[in-house]
C-alpha cells in the first residue's frame, strides 16, 4: 500500500510539474495555441481535457491486459472519442458560448497527444487508480498552463480578464474604459500565440536550468 | 473456417464489445442532451432579438422568404414575427449575412412592425480582425447605435461625418472599411429583398 | 445521472440507442476484420534491435525526436546511439532502456580505456614568441607556424573540450584537464586533439601515472619551451623498465603499470616533474607558477 | 467555369489565406517536432497531403450520405477518427509491404499522421464551413495538405539557418522555433482578405 | 594596354598592390649567413631523409636529404660548412620538423652568384633530350617555386595518360607586395625563356603562354621584344592578364589564358595544360645548362615594416632573423612579419624559422595595413552580405562552408558547399566586413576532414 | 618588440571595410529621406525618431548586459532598424508606439535570435506589423505635411494644419480600384508622391529623396542594384499589367513605384543583406518576389500598402532560396569518389 501511494503521488505530482504538459512535454500544442485567447475558454478547455483524460485512463487502464496489438491504436481513439463526444455534448448543451468560441478544438482533443501519451506511457502499464490520479494531475497541469498562457494574453489584449459581463478582473484599465492602456490586438492573433508559448518556454527552461 | 472465425473474434472481441457500448452510451446522452442543446439555438437568437425588440416574449417562424444571392442561387431566409404576451405583432427579426474581411457576418436584424424601421441589430457570429472588424460586435457601441430606430431606406457608408445623426448615412469603423461595408450592403440587399416578400404574403402592407 | 435516468426509463431503450450502437459495432467489427487481416497479411520482419527499443518508446509518435514517429526513432537511434535522449516523453526510464537495448555499457573484461592528455604544461610553464590572434580551435591554431614554442604542447584552444559530450574535459590555465567523474571513456576527445596528445589508455590502476608529455625535442630545446617538459635524460627508466626513452621523450606502459616504490622513486626524481598522477583520485595538478600565486593570495 | 474558378480560389485560400497552421494553429506537433530538416520536413508534407486528401474525400462521403441530418450525428467524431486512423494504419501497412521504397521515403510518416490535428480538423472543419460539393471536399483537403506541407517547408528552411544561430540557450528548439512561427503569420497576415 | 581587362576569370579582389617598395630594387645578391637550417620537407609528398650525419663537412651543392618516394624532391646544401646537428627546426607551415643544420665555413664563404648572365637569345635548346631534361629537374630538387612546391619533375615529365597541349607559364605575381618574379622576368629575361622552352621540349609541348598582369608592363614589352628576337617559329606568346589577386593561380589562369576550366577538385594535367611559375623555369634553365641544383632563390622582402626592403638572392636555409638584420631590421611599428604575400603567406612569430623553395618573399606590415578590425580581431556576426561569395574566383559560398566548420558540420560544408573545392586564395576573409576569418575555418575544415579520413 | 607582433590565418590585409561602416553608410543613405521627413513633419519626426531609434539602443544593450555578451551598440545596425521603424510609422503616432516598435523589433525579432545576422526577419518590418495589428486605429492617422499648402484633390487639403488626417497616396489607389474615383484623377498625383507632398508615412513620402540615398548607397557599393531593380521592375510590370487592361480602376503604374513605401522598401528594406538571399541569383529571386507580392497585395489584397507583408513573407522564403539557388563551383560538382 505503502509502495501504492508513492506512485499515486508520483503520478500526481509529475502531472502537475516533472513532466507538466505543453512546457515539457511539447504535446498539445495546437488546442493551447487556439484557446489562450481568454482565460475563461483556456479554463473551460482544460476542464474539458480533465475529464477526457479521467475516463479514457480509467478505461484504458481497465483493459489494459485485453489489448491486442493491432487494434490498440484503434481502442484507444474509439474510447477518447467517446469521451470528447460527451463533453462536447455537455458544453453544447450547458456552456452554448463556450461550445460556440471553442468550436472544434473540442473535438479536437481527440487527437490531442496528451491524451494518446498518457493511455501508453501511463493507463495502458498501471491500475486503475495511479491512472486516474495520473489524469487528474495531468489534466489539472495542463489547465494550469492553459490558464498561465491566457492570463498573459487576455490582459494584454484587453486590460481584464472577463468571466462574464458582471465578472470582470481589470489589471491594466484600458482606454476605451477611461483609462491608459492602449491594447494590443496582436496579443488575440496567431502571433500572440506563438510569441507567447514561446517566450514562456524559454523563461521556464531558463528557470529549470538555474535550479539543476 | 470456423477456426479463422474463432481467431476473429478472440483476437476482436474487445473492440466489438467496446464499440457497441460507447454507441450506446453515446446515443443515451445524446438523447438527454440534445433537447437542451436545441434549446440554446432558439435562445440565442430569442435573446438577441428580444433584446433588440422589447417586450417581445416568442417569436414564430416565417416560412418561404429567400434571398436572391445572384448567379441563380437562392437561400431561405431565417426571418420571424416578433409577438408580445397577448400576441400582438411587435416587430421582425431576420438573420442577415454577409461577407466580412475575415470570413462570414452573421446578424440579427429587428424592424418594426410595419418593416419601416430598423430597431438595430445584434451580432450572431463574427470572426473579424481584434481590434478592428470586431468592434462590430460591441453592444450598444457607435456603430451598432447608428442603425437604432433609422428608416429601413438604403444606408449609405460614409468615411467621417457624425455617427450620432441617426440617418441613413452610417460612418465607417476607422481601418475597418470592409466589415463596415459588409454591413451595409448585406442589410441594404436583405431588406429589399425581404420587404416585397413579406408585402405579397399579406404580412406587411407596403 | 438525474437527467440520464429518466430518459432510460421513459424512451424505448432499444429503440433510442440502437442505430447509433450498431453504426459502430459495423464500424468496430469492420476495422477488426481489416485490420486484422492487414497484420497477418502484411506483417514485416523487424531489426530485434530496432524491435526492442521501439519496445521501450512511448509509441506515441508525437514527433517530439525529430523523426517521423517512434519506428523511425527507433531505428534511428539503433544506427546512431549518439541520439540517444531524444525522446521526452518517454523521458529518463525509455532513455536507460535503449541504452541497454543497445548495450551502450563499456563491457566489463579488462581495465576501462581512459584519456590521458600527454601533456603538462599550463600556459604559465610555456614560452610563447607572439600573440595568436587567429581562430580560436586548436586545429586551426595547430595550421599555423607556432606561436607557442612547443610545437608539441597543448594548445589550450579545447577542441577536445568542445568534442566531449559529458562535460568531463575543460581547459584549465592552458591544458586540457579530464574529469574523470564524468569522463565516460567514448574517446571523442581523443580523436578531437589535432596533436593527438589525448591517447586512451588502459587504466589499471586508479590513479593512473603517467608521463605528461609529448615534445621529442632536444633536452635543451624542451627546456627552453617549457618548464614542465620531458627532457628524455633517462633518469626514469633507470628506475624502472616500464619507462623507455626515445626521440627525446619518454614513454611509459600503462599495461604493466602497478604502483610501486620504483615509480614514485622517478617521479621524484625526474628533474621537471613530468612523471604525475592522473585519475580520479590524483591530486590536482597545479604547476609551479599557479601554486606561487595561490600561496601568495 | 464558375465551378473551376471556385475551386481554383478555393484552393488559394487554404494554402494561403486560411492555411490550417498560421490560422487555425492545428499541426502545430509535427510543424514543431519534424521541421528541423527540410527533406524530412518535406515528407512529412506529402504524408499529410495525401492523409488529408484520403480522410477529407472519405469523412465527407460519410458525413454527406451517412450521418448529416440523423439521429446518428451524434457518432460524427467517433466515424471520423477511426476511419482515419483505421484508413492511416492500413496504408501504413500496405505501403511497409509492397513499396518499401515508397515506405521510406514518406510512409514512416503516416502513424505520426494519426494524431495529427491537421487531418481531424480538416474533416471537421469541411462539415463546420458545410462543403456541399464532393469537388470542393477534394480540393479544400489536397489544399489543407499542400498549406501544410508549405508552412512545414518554410519553417524547415528557417530551422536549418537557426542551427548555425547565436541563440540564446534557454530559447533554443522549440521555444524559438514558436516565436518564428509566430513572426511567420505575420507575413502571411498580408494576404488576408484577397479571397473570401 | 589595349587587352587590358580583356583576359580574366569571375570573382576575385583588388587590394593595394604594395608593390611599391621592392619594385625597383634590383635583385642583390646577400653574404652567406654564418649558419643555414635546411629543412627536410620543402615540397608536397614524402619528407626527405637525411644523407648525411652530424660533424660531416658538405659542399655546396651536395645532397643532404633524398627519399624514395616519387612524389618528392632531393635537398641540397647551398653552401661549404660541417653539419652541426640535424634536428627539429620551426617551418613556416609545419610546425616544427626536421633540418640539417650547417655551420658555414668561415674559409669559403663566398656566395653564389647567379648566373643570369651567361643565357642569351642565341641559347640553343637542340643540345638536350627530353629525358635530359627531365633528368637534370630530378636531380636538382626542383619543386614549383610559385608557391605550392610540387616537385617540378612529376609535373613536367610526359605522362601518356594525361598528354599536355600547352605549357602555361605563371608571370602574373599576383599575390601584393611581392617583387620576386618581376624582377626575375625583367632581369634575367634571357635565363627565364631559356627555361620555359626547355620545360615546354620536356613536357613535349608546342604551345607556349605566358601570363603576366598588366600592372607589369615592362616585364611584358621585355619578353615581347626577347620572343621576337628570337626569331624562330615557335609559338611562344605573351599574354597580358588583368590585375586581380588571385590572377596567379593556376586554376585561374589557365581560364584567363586558355580559357578552359579546370574541374573542381581536379590538377591542370588533366586537361592537357602544365603550369610553371617564371622562377622555376629560371631554376630549371640553370639546372639544365650548369647542372646547379636549387640551392639558392630570390626573395624579395617588402612593406612599410621593414626598414630596406629589396630583391635578394639569398640560400634557402637562411632564417628570417638574418634576412631582417640584412634589411636594417624592422620599424617600431610591425605588427605583422609573414613568409610570402600578405594575402596567403604565413604569419610566423619565430624569426629562427628558414627560408624553404617555396618562399618567394617575406612581408613585414605594419598596423595600419593589417587594419585595426584584423589585428584586433574584432568581428562581428556574419551580415549576409555576399562579398564572399562574389568575390570567390572558384564560385563556392565561403560564408556557409565556414559556419559549417564552426559547427562542426564537414559533411554539410562538403556535401552542400564543396568545401574541397577552395582554393584557399583568402579573398573571401579579404572583402567581409564582419571580418570573419572564412578562409582560416575553411582550411581548419579540410583539415578536419582529411583527419577523420585518415582515422578510418 | 616580439609582443607587437601577431599571428593569425592568412590573408593578413583586409578591405577598409567593417560592418559599422556599412551600417553608417546605410544611414547617411537615410539621412535623405530623415532630411525630407523633418521638414515635412517637423517635431513630428523628430519625436519618433528618437523615441523609436533611442528604443532600439536601448533595447540592444540591455540584451547585451542580460546575455554578458560584448556591447553590440556599435555596430550600428540597432540605429539603422530604429529609423527603418520610424520612417515607417505615420507621423502621428504616439511616441510610445515607436519605443514599443523598437523594442519588440530588437528584443523578440532581433536578439532572441542572437542579434545582428542571425534575424530571419526584417525587425523593423515585423514590428511595423506588430503595431499595426496592435493599434490599428492609431496607426492610420495620416498627417498632411507641414508643407503643402493648397493640394491636389480638394479633400486631401481640408485644412493644412497638422495633425489634420487625409488619406495616402494608396488610399486613393485603394479607393479607385473600388470604384470610388476615377483612377485616373488620381494617377496625376504622382508627383506629390515624387517629391513628398501627401499624407504618408514618416520616411516613405519623398520618393526623391529616396532615390538621393539610393544612389548614395550604390556608389558605395553599400548595396547592390539586384535588389532594387528587381522591386521596382518586377511591381511596375504587374501594375502596368492592371493598368492595361482596367485602366479604370487601377493607377498608373507610375504612380505605384513613387507611392506609398515602394521606394524605400527598394533601397532601404529589401536590401537588408541579413534577411535577404546570399547568392546573386537568389537576390533576383527575392527582389522579384519582393515586387511582385507587393502589387498583389495592394491590386487584390485588402490593405492599401503590401510592403511589410511582402517583406516578411521573403524574408521566411530566404533560406529556401538560398539552398535552390546554392552555388556550384566554377569547376563544375566534383564527382564522387
Ligand atoms: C512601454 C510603454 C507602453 C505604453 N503604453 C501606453 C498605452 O498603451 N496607452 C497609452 O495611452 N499610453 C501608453 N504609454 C504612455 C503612458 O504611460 C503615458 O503616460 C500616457 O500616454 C500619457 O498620457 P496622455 O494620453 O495624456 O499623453 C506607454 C508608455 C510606455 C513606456
Ligand atoms: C492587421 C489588420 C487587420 C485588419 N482587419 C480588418 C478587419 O477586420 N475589417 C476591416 O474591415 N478592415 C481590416 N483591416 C483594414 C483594411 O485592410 C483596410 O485598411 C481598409 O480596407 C481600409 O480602411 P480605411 O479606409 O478605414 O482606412 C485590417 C488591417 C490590418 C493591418
Ligand atoms: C590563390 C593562388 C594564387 C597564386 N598566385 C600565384 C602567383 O601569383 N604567381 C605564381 O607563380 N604562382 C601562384 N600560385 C601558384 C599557382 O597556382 C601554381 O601553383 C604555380 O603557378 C605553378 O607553378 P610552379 O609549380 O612552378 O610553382 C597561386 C596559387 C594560388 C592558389
Ligand atoms: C542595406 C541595409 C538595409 C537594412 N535594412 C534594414 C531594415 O529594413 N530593417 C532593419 O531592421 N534593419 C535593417 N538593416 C540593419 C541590419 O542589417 C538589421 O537590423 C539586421 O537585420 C539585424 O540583424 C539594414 C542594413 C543594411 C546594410
Ligand atoms: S570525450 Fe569521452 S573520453 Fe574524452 S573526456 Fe569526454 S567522455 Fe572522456
Ligand atoms: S589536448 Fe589537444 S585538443 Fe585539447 S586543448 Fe590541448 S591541443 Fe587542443
Ligand atoms: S579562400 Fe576559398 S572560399 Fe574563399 S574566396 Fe578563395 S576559393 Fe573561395
Ligand atoms: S563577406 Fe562576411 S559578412 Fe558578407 S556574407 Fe561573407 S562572411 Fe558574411
Ligand atoms: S496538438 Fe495539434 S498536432 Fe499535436
Amino acid at each position: 500500500m505503502a509502495e501504492n501511494q508513492t506512485t499515486v503521488w508520483k503520478a500526481f505530482r509529475g502531472g502537475l510539474w516533472d513532466e507538466i504538459p505543453v512546457l515539457r512535454l511539447m504535446l498539445g500544442l495546437c488546442p493551447t495555441l487556439a484557446v489562450t485567447t481568454g482565460v475563461k475558454s483556456g479554463l473551460t478547455m482544460g476542464l474539458c481535457v480533465v475529464f477526457v483524460l479521467i475516463c479514457s485512463n480509467a478505461v484504458v487502464s481497465l483493459m489494459r491486459n485485453l489489448l491486442k496489438p493491432h487494434l490498440r491504436i484503434m481502442m484507444f481513439t474509439l474510447t477518447i472519442a467517446a469521451f470528447v463526444t460527451i463533453a462536447d455534448l455537455y458544453l453544447k448543451a450547458f456552456q452554448p458560448e463556450m461550445s460556440e468560441k471553442l468550436g472544434a478544438y473540442i473535438p479536437l482533443i481527440i487527437v490531442n497527444c496528451i491524451i494518446i501519451c498518457r493511455a501508453e506511457a501511463c493507463a495502458a502499464k498501471n491500475g486503475v487508480l495511479v491512472s486516474v490520479v495520473d489524469g487528474l494531475a495531468m489534466g489539472l497541469g495542463f489547465t494550469l498552463v492553459l490558464c498561465f498562457l491566457a492570463s498573459i494574453r487576455e490582459v494584454l489584449a484587453t486590460g481584464c480578464i472577463t468571466f462574464s459581463e458582471t465578472f470582470v478582473i481589470t489589471v491594466l484599465n484600458p482606454v476605451d474604459k477611461g483609462g491608459w492602456f492602449t491594447p494590443w490586438g496582436a496579443m488575440l492573433m496567431p502571433v500572440g500565440a506563438f510569441v507567447t508559448l514561446g517566450l514562456t518556454l524559454g523563461a521556464v527552461n531558463q528557470l529549470t536550468k538555474k535550479k539543476a | 473456417m470456423s477456426s479463422k472465425i474463432a481467431l476473429f473474434f478472440r483476437e476482436s472481441w474487445l473492440l466489438m464489445v467496446s464499440s457497441l457500448f460507447f454507441g450506446g452510451l453515446l446515443a443515451i446522452t445524446n438523447a438527454a442532451w440534445s433537447p437542451k442543446v436545441a434549446e440554446n439555438e432558439i435562445k440565442k437568437f430569442n435573446r438577441l432579438a428580444g433584446g433588440l425588440l422589447t417586450g417581445a416574449t416568442q417569436f414564430e417562424s416565417v416560412k418561404d422568404i429567400s434571398m436572391n444571392l445572384g448567379k441563380g442561387k437562392t437561400a431561405a431566409v431565417d426571418i420571424r414575427k416578433g409577438l408580445d404576451a397577448s400576441g400582438n405583432c411587435l416587430g421582425w427579426a431576420f438573420v442577415c449575412e454577409g461577407s466580412g474581411f475575415v470570413d462570414t457576418i452573421k446578424l440579427v436584424v429587428t424592424t418594426d412592425a410595419g418593416f419601416t424601421k430598423m430597431y438595430g441589430f445584434g451580432v450572431l457570429q463574427c470572426s473579424e480582425t481584434p481590434g478592428f472588424g470586431d468592434k462590430l460586435n460591441i453592444k450598444d457601441g457607435f456603430y451598432q447605435s447608428q442603425f437604432k430606430g433609422v428608416p429601413t431606406e438604403p444606408f449609405k457608408l460614409v468615411k467621417g461625418g457624425d455617427p450620432k445623426a441617426l440617418d441613413s448615412n452610417i460612418v465607417a469603423i476607422t481601418g475597418a472599411t470592409v466589415t463596415s461595408r459588409a454591413v451595409v450592403n448585406a442589410l441594404n440587399e436583405y431588406m429589399q429583398q425581404i420587404k416585397p416578400q413579406l408585402v405579397k404574403q399579406g404580412l406587411i402592407t407596403q | 445521472m438525474e437527467i440520464i435516468i429518466p430518459v432510460i426509463a421513459e424512451a424505448n431503450f432499444i429503440q433510442t440507442i440502437w442505430p447509433a450502437a450498431t453504426l459502430m459495432l459495423g464500424l468496430g467489427a469492420g476495422f477488426a476484420v481489416v485490420l486484422l487481416i492487414a497484420s497477418i497479411k502484411l506483417s514485416v520482419e523487424e531489426d530485434p534491435k530496432v524491435q526492442a527499443i521501439y519496445a521501450a518508446l512511448p509509441k506515441i509518435d508525437c514527433g517530439t525526436c525529430g523523426f517521423a514517429g517512434c519506428a523511425a526513432y527507433a531505428k534511428a537511434v539503433a544506427a546512431n546511439p549518439e541520439l540517444l535522449g531524444r525522446c521526452s516523453p518517454g523521458g529518463a526510464d525509455a532513455m536507460n532502456k535503449i541504452a541497454a537495448a543497445l548495450n551502450l555499457q563499456i563491457s566489463g573484461s579488462g581495465a576501462p580505456q581512459r584519456p590521458l592528455v600527454h601533456c603538462r604544461g599550463h600556459k604559465t610553464d610555456k614560452t610563447f614568441f607572439a600573440r595568436y590572434r587567429g581562430i580560436p580551435a586548436c586545429t586551426a591554431a595547430n595550421a599555423q607556424p607556432p606561436v607557442q614554442a612547443c610545437a608539441f604542447g597543448c594548445l589550450g584552444f579545447g577542441d577536445c573540450v568542445r568534442s566531449c559530450k559529458f562535460d568531463a574535459l575543460h581547459v584549465v590555465n592552458g591544458l586540457a584537464t579530464v574529469d574523470y567523474s564524468k569522463c565516460t571513456g567514448c574517446g571523442a576527445c581523443s580523436r578531437a586533439c589535432p596533436r593527438f596528445l589525448i591517447k586512451m589508455v588502459p587504466f589499471t590502476n586508479e590513479p593512473m601515472a603517467a608521463v605528461a608529455c609529448s615534445s621529442r625535442e632536444s633536452g635543451k630545446n624542451t627546456r627552453a619551451f617549457c618548464k614542465v617538459g620531458c627532457i628524455g635524460c633517462g633518469i626514469c627508466a633507470k628506475q624502472t623498465d616500464l619507462f623507455t626513452v626515445a626521440d627525446n621523450l619518454s614513454r611509459m606502459n600503462y599495461e604493466k603499470y602497478a604502483p610501486s616504490e620504483a615509480v614514485t622513486t622517478a617521479m621524484t626524481k625526474c628533474p621537471t616533474k613530468v612523471i604525475v598522477y592522473r585519475g580520479k583520485t590524483a591530486p590536482a595538478d597545479v604547476s609551479p607558477e599557479d601554486k606561487q600565486t595561490a600561496a601568495a593570495s | 467555369m464558375d465551378l473551376l474558378v471556385s475551386l481554383v480560389l478555393g484552393f488559394i485560400s487554404i494554402v494561403l489565406i486560411n492555411n490550417f497552421v498560421f490560422t487555425k494553429f492545428l499541426g502545430t506537433c509535427p510543424y514543431l517536432g519534424v521541421s528541423g530538416r527540410l527533406d524530412t520536413a518535406f515528407g512529412m508534407g506529402l504524408a499529410v497531403t495525401f492523409v488529408t486528401t484520403l480522410a477529407g474525400i472519405m469523412t465527407w462521403l460519410i458525413d454527406f450520405y451517412c450521418l448529416a441530418g440523423t439521429a446518428l450525428e451524434i457518432t460524427r467524431y467517433v466515424c471520423y477518427i477511426l476511419v482515419i486512423a483505421g484508413a492511416v494504419q492500413l496504408v501504413e501497412m500496405y505501403l511497409r509491404k509492397f513499396f518499401p521504397p515508397l515506405y521510406e521515403a514518406f510512409g514512416i510518416f503516416l502513424p505520426l499522421i494519426t494524431t495529427n490535428c491537421v487531418i481531424l480538423g480538416l474533416c471537421l472543419f469541411l462539415n463546420i464551413w458545410k462543403v456541399d460539393s464532393f469537388l470542393m471536399a477534394t480540393v479544400l483537403s489536397f489544399g489543407a495538405g499542400i498549406g501544410f506541407t508549405m508552412a512545414i517547408c518554410i519553417m524547415a528552411g528557417i530551422r536549418e539557418n537557426l542551427e548555425l544561430a547565436d541563440v540564446p540557450e534557454c530559447m533554443k528548439g522549440a521555444p524559438i522555433t514558436l516565436v518564428t512561427a509566430g513572426l511567420l503569420t505575420l507575413g502571411f497576415m498580408g494576404f488576408a482578405g484577397m479571397i473570401k | 594596354m589595349e587587352t587590358r581587362g580583356k583576359f580574366s576569370f569571375p570573382g576575385g579582389v583588388h587590394p593595394p598592390e604594395g608593390k611599391q617598395y621592392s619594385q625597383g630594387r634590383p635583385i642583390e645578391v646577400i653574404p652567406n649567413p654564418k649558419q643555414v637550417v635546411v629543412l627536410l620537407s620543402q615540397h608536397l609528398g614524402a619528407p626527405c631523409k637525411p644523407v648525411v650525419n652530424k660533424k660531416d663537412t658538405v659542399k655546396a651543392g651536395q645532397v643532404i636529404g633524398t627519399s624514395d618516394a616519387f612524389v618528392s624532391a632531393a635537398i641540397h646544401s647551398p653552401v661549404n660548412g660541417t653539419v652541426k646537428d640535424i634536428t627539429l627546426a620551426p617551418h613556416p607551415v609545419l610546425g616544427r620538423t626536421m633540418a640539417v643544420v650547417i655551420d658555414v665555413d668561415p674559409a669559403q664563404n663566398e656566395p653564389k652568384l647567379p648566373v643570369a648572365g651567361r643565357f642569351d637569345a642565341k641559347f640553343d635548346l637542340s643540345k638536350w633530350t627530353s629525358e635530359q631534361i627531365c633528368r637534370a629537374i630530378k636531380d636538382a630538387g626542383i619543386v614549383g617555386m610559385g608557391g605550392a612546391g610540387f616537385p617540378a619533375r612529376v609535373k613536367i615529365e610526359p605522362n601518356p595518360a594525361m598528354p599536355k597541349t600547352i605549357l602555361i607559364v605563371n608571370g602574373c605575381e599576383c599575390e601584393p607586395f611581392l617583387t620576386c618574379d618581376y624582377r626575375l622576368m625583367v632581369e634575367w629575361t634571357w635565363q627565364v625563356l631559356a627555361g620555359i622552352r626547355l620545360t615546354a621540349k620536356a613536357a613535349g609541348v608546342d604551345q607556349i603562354r605566358i601570363g603576366i598582369e598588366d600592372n607589369k608592363p615592362e616585364a611584358i614589352t621585355i619578353f615581347n621584344k626577347a620572343i621576337e628576337s628570337l626569331g624562330n617559329d615557335e609559338d611562344i606568346q605573351v599574354v597580358p592578364v588583368k590585375t586581380k589577386y588571385p590572377q596567379g593561380g593556376e586554376r585561374q589562369l589557365i581560364r584567363a589564358v586558355w580559357n578552359k576550366i579546370v574541374p573542381t577538385n581536379s590538377i591542370p594535367p588533366v586537361i592537357g595544360a602544365c603550369v610553371v611559375n617564371v622562377a622555376t623555369a629560371a631554376a630549371i634553365a640553370e639546372a639544365v645548362v650548369f647542372g646547379n641544383p636549387l640551392t639558392h632563390r630570390v626573395v624579395s622582402v617588402a612593406g612599410r615594416a621593414i626598414c630596406k626592403p629589396g630583391n635578394y638572392y639569398c640560400p634557402i636555409g637562411i632564417s628570417v632573423q638574418e634576412l631582417i638584420d640584412y634589411c636594417g631590421g624592422l620599424t617600431e611599428t610591425a605588427a605583422k612579419v609573414v613568409m610570402g604575400g600578405p594575402m596567403m603567406g604565413f604569419a610566423i612569430a619565430d624569426f629562427s624559422t628558414p627560408i624553404t623553395k617555396t618562399n618567394g618573399g617575406l612581408t613585414f606590415l605594419t598596423r595600419k595595413e593589417v587594419t585595426e578590425a584584423k589585428f584586433n580581431q574584432t568581428q562581428t556576426a556574419c551580415i549576409r552580405c555576399g562579398r564572399c561569395l562574389t568575390a570567390c574566383p572558384e564560385n563556392l559560398n565561403p560564408t556557409k562552408i565556414a559556419h559549417a566548420v564552426k559547427a562542426n558540420k564537414l559533411d554539410v560544408a562538403q556535401e552542400q558547399y564543396f568545401m574541397s573545392a577552395c582554393i584557399e586564395c583568402g579573398c573571401c576573409s579579404y572583402v567581409c566586413p564582419a571580418n570573419i576569418e572564412l578562409t582560416g575555418y575553411i582550411k581548419t575544415g579540410k583539415l578536419l576532414v582529411a583527419r577523420a579520413k585518415k582515422k578510418a | 618588440m616580439l609582443s607587437k607582433i601577431t599571428v593569425s590565418p592568412a590573408p593578413h590585409i583586409s578591405q577598409p571595410l567593417s560592418t559599422q561602416r556599412v551600417m553608417l553608410d546605410v544611414l547617411i543613405g537615410l539621412a535623405f529621406p530623415m532630411a525630407a521627413a523633418i521638414w515635412f513633419f517637423r517635431q513630428y519626426a523628430i519625436l519618433l525618431l528618437i523615441c523609436s531609434v533611442g528604443s532600439c539602443m536601448i533595447s540592444e544593450w540591455l540584451v547585451n548586459v542580460l546575455r554578458k555578451k560584448p556591447n553590440s551598440l556599435s555596430d550600428l545596425s540597432a540605429v539603422v532598424t530604429g529609423v527603418i521603424l520610424a520612417f515607417s510609422l505615420p507621423p502621428a503616432a504616439p511616441w510610445w508606439v515607436a519605443i514599443m516598435g523598437g523594442a519588440f523589433a530588437i528584443l523578440i525579432v532581433k536578439m532572441l535570435y542572437g542579434g545582428l545576422g542571425y534575424n530571419v526577419f526584417n525587425p523593423a518590418m515585423a514590428a511595423r506589423v506588430f503595431l499595426a495589428i496592435s493599434f490599428g486605429t492609431l496607426m492610420q492617422v495620416w498627417t498632411v505635411p507641414a508643407t503643402v499648402k493648397e493640394g491636389a484633390l480638394k479633400e486631401m487639403t481640408a485644412a493644412n494644419t497638422h495633425a489634420t488626417t487625409q488619406a495616402t497616396a494608396m488610399a486613393w489607389s485603394k479607393e479607385a480600384q473600388k470604384g470610388l474615383v476615377p483612377a485616373k484623377e488620381v494617377s496625376k498625383f504622382y508627383k506629390d508622391s515624387f517629391f513628398g507632398t501627401e499624407g504618408g508615412c514618416l520616411g516613405e513620402t519623398s520618393a526623391l529623396a529616396i532615390l538621393l540615398g539610393g544612389v548614395y548607397m550604390l556608389f558605395r557599393k553599400t548595396i547592390t542594384w539586384r535588389i532594387p531593380a528587381m522591386v521596382l521592375i518586377s511591381a511596375a510590370v504587374v501594375a502596368t499589367a492592371g493598368w492595361l487592361i482596367k485602366p479604370a480602376v487601377y493607377v498608373n503604374p507610375v504612380y505605384h513605384l513613387v507611392g506609398g513605401g515602394m521606394m524605400l522598401c527598394a533601397f532601404f528594406i529589401a536590401t537588408d543583406p541579413v534577411t535577404s538571399p546570399l547568392t546573386v541569383k537568389g537576390e533576383l529571386i527575392f527582389g522579384v518576389g519582393v515586387g511582385v507580392l507587393i502589387m498583389l497585395i495592394r491590386i487584390l489584397g485588402e490593405y492599401p500598402e503590401g510592403v511589410m507583408y511582402a517583406v516578411l513573407i521573403m524574408n521566411a522564403l530566404t533560406p529556401l532560396i538560398d539552398r535552390a539557388t546554392r552555388l556550384i563551383p566554377a569547376g563544375g560538382k566534383p564527382h564522387v569518389q
